[in-house]
């Protein structure tokens, strides 16, 4: 039984839906991403989950009892806020006690406490601080050391570590991942970095204006995406809409203007219909157009814009089903109007619905 | 203007010299029945003379000190005995020229010269006696004294001693612990027993009409001119001359020192005096008379200080005397008094 | 949380009422027909509203009143602004000594300022009483006009400024370009809190007053030593129904919002 | 910005503080120091040993104290009740509480005489519902002035605390009830300590704005005199002007006093206000 | 001769430096960006070049003149920045004319040169909209607009893209990089986002501290950091610091506690001497214990830490000379506490000062 169920829920501001009849179950000890665009519903989600906001129609169960009316500061679980939400009044070792001030536990055992888990943030000798005196990636973890010090029995993430730059970001994830395993505690994390989500998380659920469109652990959802939606959204930038589907067991035929395409029928999915292909621009291989071409998965192509990537160049080519991005690592880049074979393996194409 | 220019009267023959921009009179004056001044004192004598009449307005303390400051350029400045006396020894007035003023023979004597026969003539004389509500107090008045009874408990208002009529309260005190000359020990420890019955003092009349009227008191001390204003709202009310006598509210004007106007400035004091201004401020009961020529009914006398018996028989205080300790007597007033 | 909210609005009512409820018999009172003030009154007459205007002082002091605040007011804008972006724009040595003196007319007794204005311009420096009068004025206004101003300079995004310098736009056309229309909100609230300051001051117009110069609080002041009258509220009533009016109309012209920003 | 500009932006309005206000203050207080031209402490000694001028410091302070703290305890709730509002309804109350402001204070202690009196509108109500046998005794007393200048001043509080609340990250209190803390423990350590300074200036401006208030306590503080009628007395009725100046000069200390006492209190509430 | 030259120039905030000798040439037409980490002085850079800031000394050169004492509004400089800084109270149109007024243009000129520019930044419509009205990209375009429409003599970019989403900022870059080819304005362009600068500068100056560390061709500091700052701050995540080195012509040999390794000299550098190797995690080749080992640049190692990144996994590998990241997108993770073999490419490893 799921520790966390929000069932057929529905939340609407002024009128307008913004979740509806949405469903969410997590199990105990997991960390689950909710990753989506700007706008589809992520921050409501958690804001209905911590009690900050009241849904309009459906259920939310917390330990299979009814949490919909437990008011927020009797529920016990943890926030950390995107911008950290740190009482600027107060100091470090003031922040991190608040909650268990709240709880009337004795000085000493607070300062206890307050001393374990700020070595765990790896915060000891800034208990004097206030907020403004901290950098960026220390108030991040004053927060997390804040939410976590009340044992919670769910941890709520809300970006937290949009604000901070490319090194720090890696570092404080290793940590809070660290953390929620050490302790085990449930965690619903946001964010809009999907390397983060996916190096995070124990399950990602993709939304999408106020639904989930799937929801499964990091690598099914990287390879195996069920709809266009997701796809795009986690990098498949080629799609073919394909004219003719013809299912031989474990390979799928694809016919488009007399272009023949194989893909490896994935077992985990149930779109039996679907005629919509995708591949990552990394996964298409580009080849010269002196070399062999083979009758299946393979079209010829001109290259019409290159940029260079740092790790590679990114063209765009114009074949005779439709224009695809791909990235290449090759050493000597292909020059604009090229003429190139591009070559779609059969295990990096996927179809969806 | 434009009244001007159609008028037949002196206005045509004098415009030569007194047409286009007329002089200023500045006139220092309090902030009472400024319509009935306006109407039939100031209007009157602006066109008749072509001046401007520009007022300064506020109580006689406030006035007096501008003066004393050099704050502002005065002509003519009516003010309280009391208060005149003030700028006289400060000097601050003008000497008159009598000969300038014709009227001054038409009014009581008591109101020809009473800071000195330099200075100027007081233009009205009121009483300053009681007034009482008889729905609101068992207790007969008829005496200073009578204020002092305990049925009159949080019921009464006394002036503060710094309004003109401060010092003859106190010097009523004096009278009812028994003086006939000024005691001022005898008078204040009097006043501290009054205490218990005194709401509040009061520094302008409007406070003692509004309290009176309001039912905050049931009597006190006033002046008789303002006593219309009480009966209008309270028509049972009563004035009493007080049996120990009714104290002379002397109310003067004077030409203030350095004035370029000295001669309008007498024109103005002897338009005042005159028989019209006088009946007028009578049949208005702005100002009780001193124009002798001047005869009124009983009806027309009500509520003024009228008839030369009454005034005679009113009690006036040495304004030197009292000048000279004014500062210790508020200081004891505040200390004793008023905590 | 519903149940906390209601004593909440019951407790913001009573305050409303205590707040409201004298202005409202105020009102009330001025239509009584005798010569005090009476709550219930005793009868109904438009009587203390003639009475205004054959007082000319009240309307004389009215016009010297709105004269002195808005010429005080012009000056304190004129004086405060460029004050008030200096000291948000740039970081120097002695900023917090000068906001400081800058908002000191606040913090000193006003009966203080308006007494050493006396004793100096008008006494010691022999300025007109109509000079003193409009100085005091600014003087109490310039710390308002300051701090409103400060604080939507504060909100200006002063990148702003320089694009439109890097556009070509010399510093006195960037500030009257862009600085001062994007913080017009601030001004004009400035201009309504400094002239309410000044319009309704006593402490210091008691002290500057002369030969047909006085404010209208002042004259209201001396009248009231006299008469007890609804003179005073019925002068209330109107000017309450022509503040009344002039919200009407910057909220026609504004929108409400600009009331709510300090 | 360059030196030169700072200067002559910063000049006019220094130049003219200085010469009105700044020069003016210093001088009115140094003459306190000069009689007969040495220098000399005995005006203050004066003022200081006579129990009455002190008394009347005294009850100043207490009544402006206490409307001080009146007008925060009323306020308070108030300003919090209206920056929870939606903007169109906040406008319209902000707009109500701002009203009052423009009404002269001769005006409304005026009709704090008609409420208070004796035979005034509280009275009445208190006599007819047989709440009270005898008329309440406030008008007049330090009481009354009291209610005056709460009346006069609590719109000024409320409205500069609704724009501190406004300001609150509301995140802040959502942080503290997911910590555990109640309504009311949230109001109590992270509201109040965050509006400590709104809460300065309101209360400095209530604070200076009573104790300097001039026609409320003339007007409804019967013969209670304070220390404002009594500066007004001694320069112009008294022409006293060397106490005048004293006068003004303890004023002037005791504002500064205590506004930095508040400032130490609000340093304890918040150390980072 | 360079179109501008920054010469020994020094600017320091309260005494304290920010830029200290600092150089810098731009020839006519270029885009070069500067890449750093924050605090390095990007925006400080452009600042003075645009006449914000002043300098303590050194020379500014433009078109050979000298420029210090030149005033921000007679540069004629477009500035483009991060926040937009649009004129909240002017439309689009009114935003993009301010330029054009300023230098009173006839309104009929206006009106077509405004049309012609909303054209390139693809607005047309917008033009009685307020800045509130738009979205980010949208603000974007009307600020590169206004900065454009002046035809200025130089465009300084300073993280105009920062607060875009992934999709969004993709596109603009590729929009900027069309217009400034094709008005050839002469560009300097400051980002935090790495990809970023390499797909759009033709150099790339990476910053720290105040100074310079490399300027290059994107490709060129991609494959050959001339320093350690520079290879960490471009991802190499790893370093090697060997014992001894053996210049063999075209070959460099290595040794590090009996570990052989080799690189390619590569001819741009000047780095004689340098003992400091250098790669990438993306570049180190894992392969499972059981496989060959060659004797040169190879190593055995026990995987420690295994993160899912999306595209793949990453390892940390513990071996005799320490820690590796390696990234892999094989299929197949590898288990923690696996023996594995590491390899590092000879033309992939690169020594840096
Ligand atoms: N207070 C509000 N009133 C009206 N609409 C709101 C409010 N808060 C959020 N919304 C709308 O609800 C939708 C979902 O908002 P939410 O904050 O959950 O998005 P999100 O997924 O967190 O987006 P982001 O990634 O941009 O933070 C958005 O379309 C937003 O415009
Ligand atoms: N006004 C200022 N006063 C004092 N120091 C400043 C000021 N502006 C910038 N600095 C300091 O100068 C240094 C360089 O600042 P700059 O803005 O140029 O950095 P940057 O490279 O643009 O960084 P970022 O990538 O974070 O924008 C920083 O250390 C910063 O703290
Ligand atoms: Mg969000
Ligand atoms: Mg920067």
């Amino acid at each position: 039984m799921a520790l966390l169920s929000l069932q057929n829920v529905s939340v609407a501001y002024n009128k307008q839906d913004i979740l509806q009849d949405f469903n969410l179950n997590i199990e105990k000890g997991k960390l689950i991403s909710l990753l989506g665009p700007s706008g589809c519903g992520k921050t409501t989600t958690l804001r209905l989950i911590a009690g900050f906001l009241e849904a309009g129609a459906g259920k939310f169960l917390f330990q299979e009892k009814d949490y919909t009316k437990v008011p927020v500061n009797k529920r016990n679980f943890g926030f950390v806020f995107q911008n950290y939400a740190l009482f600027p009044h107060l100091s470090v070792f003031d922040n991190v006690a608040f909650g268990l001030r709240l709880r009337k536990m004795s000085k000493a055992e607070i300062e206890k406490r307050v001393a374990r888990i700020l070595e765990i943030v790896n915060l000891v000798g800034f208990e004097k601080r206030f907020p403004q005196e901290l950098s960026g990636g220390q108030r991040q973890r004053v927060a997390i050391a804040r939410a976590l010090i009340i044992e919670p029995d769910l941890l709520l993430f809300d970006e937290p570590l949009s604000n901070l730059d490319a090194n720090l970001r890696v570092n404080m994830r290793v940590e809070i991942r660290r953390i929620q395993q050490e302790l085990g505690i449930t965690t619903v994390y946001v964010s809009h970095d999907q390397e983060e989500c996916f190096s995070i998380s124990d399950q990602v659920a993709i939304m999408n204006k106020g639904i989930i469109e799937q929801l499964d652990d990091p690598a099914t959802i990287y390879k195996h995406p069920k709809t266009k939606f997701v796809a795009d959204f986690i990098g498949y930038k080629n799609f073919i809409t394909f004219d003719e589907r013809i299912d031989h067991g474990e390979s799928i035929q694809l016919l488009i203007n007399n272009h023949r395409f194989a893909v490896k029928r994935y077992s985990g999915a149930g779109y039996d219909a679907s005629l919509i292909g995708a591949i990552r621009p990394d996964h298409i291989v580009i080849k010269p157009h002196s070399e062999e071409r083979s009758d299946e998965n393979s079209l010829h192509g001109t290259i019409k814009v290159s940029t260079f990537l740092g790790r590679g160049y990114q063209y765009m080519v114009e074949t005779p089903i439709g224009q695809f991005t791909v990235n290449e690592e090759t050493e000597k880049p292909y020059s604009i109007d090229q003429d190139v074979i591009l070559e779609f393996p059969k295990e990096k194409l996927v179809l969806v619905e | 203007a434009c009244g001007e220019n159609n008028s037949e009267t002196e206005g045509t023959e004098t415009g030569e010299t007194q047409s286009g921009s007329p002089t200023e009179l500045v006139i220092s004056t309090w902030g009472f029945a400024e319509d009935f001044f306006r109407a039939e004192v100031y209007g009157p004598f602006e066109e008749e003379h072509n001046v401007k009449i520009v007022l300064d307005t506020g109580n006689n303390a406030e006035r007096v000190s501008r003066i004393e400051q050099g704050s502002s350029n005065v002509d003519l400045i009516y003010l309280s005995d009391y208060y005149a006396e003030q700028g006289i020894e400060a000097g601050l007035f003008e000497t008159i020229n009598r000969d300038n003023i014709p009227n001054l023979e038409e009014i009581y004597d008591v109101a020809k010269a009473p800071t000195g026969e330099e200075y100027g003539p007081a233009y009205t004389i009121a009483q300053f006696g009681i007034a009482y509500n008889p729905d609101q107090t068992d207790q007969e008045i008829s005496s200073w004294a009578d204020l002092w009874s305990e049925e009159l408990s949080r019921n009464i208002t006394i002036p503060g001693i710094t309004t003109t009529s401060g010092p003859m309260f106190l010097d009523a005190a004096s009278r009812v612990a028994g003086n006939t000359e000024f005691n001022e020990d005898e008078a204040f420890a009097k006043l501290v027993e009054l205490n218990p019955n005194i709401v509040t003092e009061y520094g302008g009349t409007s406070e003692f009409v509004n309290m009176f009227v309001q039912g905050e008191i049931a009597a006190g001390p006033i002046m008789e001119m303002f006593f219309a204003q009480v009966q209008e709202s309270v028509p049972g009310a009563v004035f009493v001359s007080p049996e120990e006598g009714g104290y002379a509210v002397i109310n003067t004007i004077n030409v203030v020192k350095g004035t370029e106007n000295k001669e309008l400035a007498e024109e103005f004091i002897n338009w005042i005096l005159s028989k019209e201004v006088q009946e007028a401020a009578t049949v208005s009961k702005i100002d009780s008379p001193v124009n002798t020529t001047l005869e009124l009914t009983e009806e027309e006398a009500a509520g003024l200080t009228y008839g030369a018996d009454v005034i005679e028989s009113l009690h006036t205080l040495d304004m030197g005397f009292v000048n000279e300790h004014n500062d210790a007597w508020i200081d004891r007033w505040n200390r004793e008094l008023a905590q | 949380m519903q149940e906390k909210n209601r004593w909440l609005a019951l407790f913001t009512l009573l305050v409303f009422i205590f707040l409201l409820g004298p202005l409202v018999i105020i009102s009330v009172t001025s239509f009584e027909p005798g010569n005090v003030l009476k709550f219930p009154p005793e009868g109904f007459s438009f009587k203390w509203y003639l009475n205004i205007f054959e007082v000319q002082m009240f309307l004389q002091t009215f016009k010297i009143s709105i004269l002195v605040s808005l010429a005080g007011n012009l000056l304190a804008l004129v004086l405060g602004i460029p004050a008030a972006y200096a000291l948000s724009r740039a970081d120097f040595k002695g900023k917090n000594v000068l906001n400081a003196i800058f908002i000191s007319p606040i913090l000193i007794p006003g009966i203080v300022l308006g007494f050493t204005l006396l004793k100096y311009i008008i006494v010691t420096y022999q300025l007109p009483i109509y000079a003193g009068l409009f100085i005091g004025h600014t003087v109490i206004m310039l710390p308002f006009v300051i701090r409103v101003v400060s604080s939507s300079l504060s909100n200006f995004d002063f990148s702003i400024e320089e694009a439109a310098l890097s556009l070509g736009a010399g510093r006195l056309e960037t500030f009257f370009k862009v600085v001062l229309p994007n913080i017009k909100t601030g001004i004009i609230a400035a201009v309504l809190i400094a002239f309410l300051e000044s319009f309704n001051n006593v402490d210091i117009s008691v002290f500057m007053t002369g030969p047909g110069i006085s404010t209208l609080p002042i004259q209201m002041l001396t009248y009231v030593q006299y008469y007890f009258d609804p003179t005073i509220a019925s002068i209330s009533v109107l000017l309450m129904i022509l503040t009344a009016v002039l919200m009407f109309l910057i909220e026609r012209l504004l929108g409400l919002s600009y009331f709510t920003k300090r | 910005m360059k030196k030169r500009t700072l200067y002559l932006l910063l000049l006019p309005g220094l130049l003219f503080l200085t010469i009105f206000m700044v020069v003016p203050i210093a001088l009115t207080i140094g003459t306190t120091f000069l009689q007969e031209g040495s220098f000399t402490f005995s005006g203050y000694l004066t003022f200081f040993t006579d129990d009455y001028f002190m008394s009347i410091l005294g009850t100043t302070l207490r009544v402006s104290l206490l409307t001080t703290i009146t007008c925060i305890i009323l306020g308070f709730p108030v300003a919090y009740y209206i920056s929870k509002l939606q903007s169109r309804k906040k406008v319209i109350l902000l707009l109500l509480t701002i009203f009052p402001l423009l009404t002269s204070p001769v005006v409304r202690s005026f009709s704090w005489m008609v409420i208070l009196g004796k035979n005034g509108l509280l009275n009445n109500v208190l006599l007819s519902l047989g709440l009270r046998q005898e008329p309440l005794e406030i008008l007049y007393t330090p009481t009354a002035v009291t209610i005056g200048l709460v009346h006069l001043f609590l719109p000024l509080i409320i409205v500069t605390l609704v724009g501190v609340l406004e300001n609150i990250d509301q995140d802040l209190l959502r942080a503290a009830e997911s910590l555990g803390a109640s309504k009311v423990a949230v109001f109590k350590k992270v509201v109040l300590p965050l509006c400590v300074p709104g809460l300065m200036i309101g209360s400095i401006l209530v604070f200076v704005g009573s104790f300097t208030a001039y026609t409320t306590p003339a007007l409804l503080g019967g013969r209670q005199r304070v220390i404002s009628t009594f500066l007004y007395q001694n320069a112009i009725t008294l022409n006293d002007w060397y106490l005048a100046s004293i006068i003004a000069t303890i004023m002037i200390v005791v504002t500064f006093v205590v506004i930095s006492l508040m400032n130490k209190a609000a340093h304890k509430l918040n150390p980072k206000g």
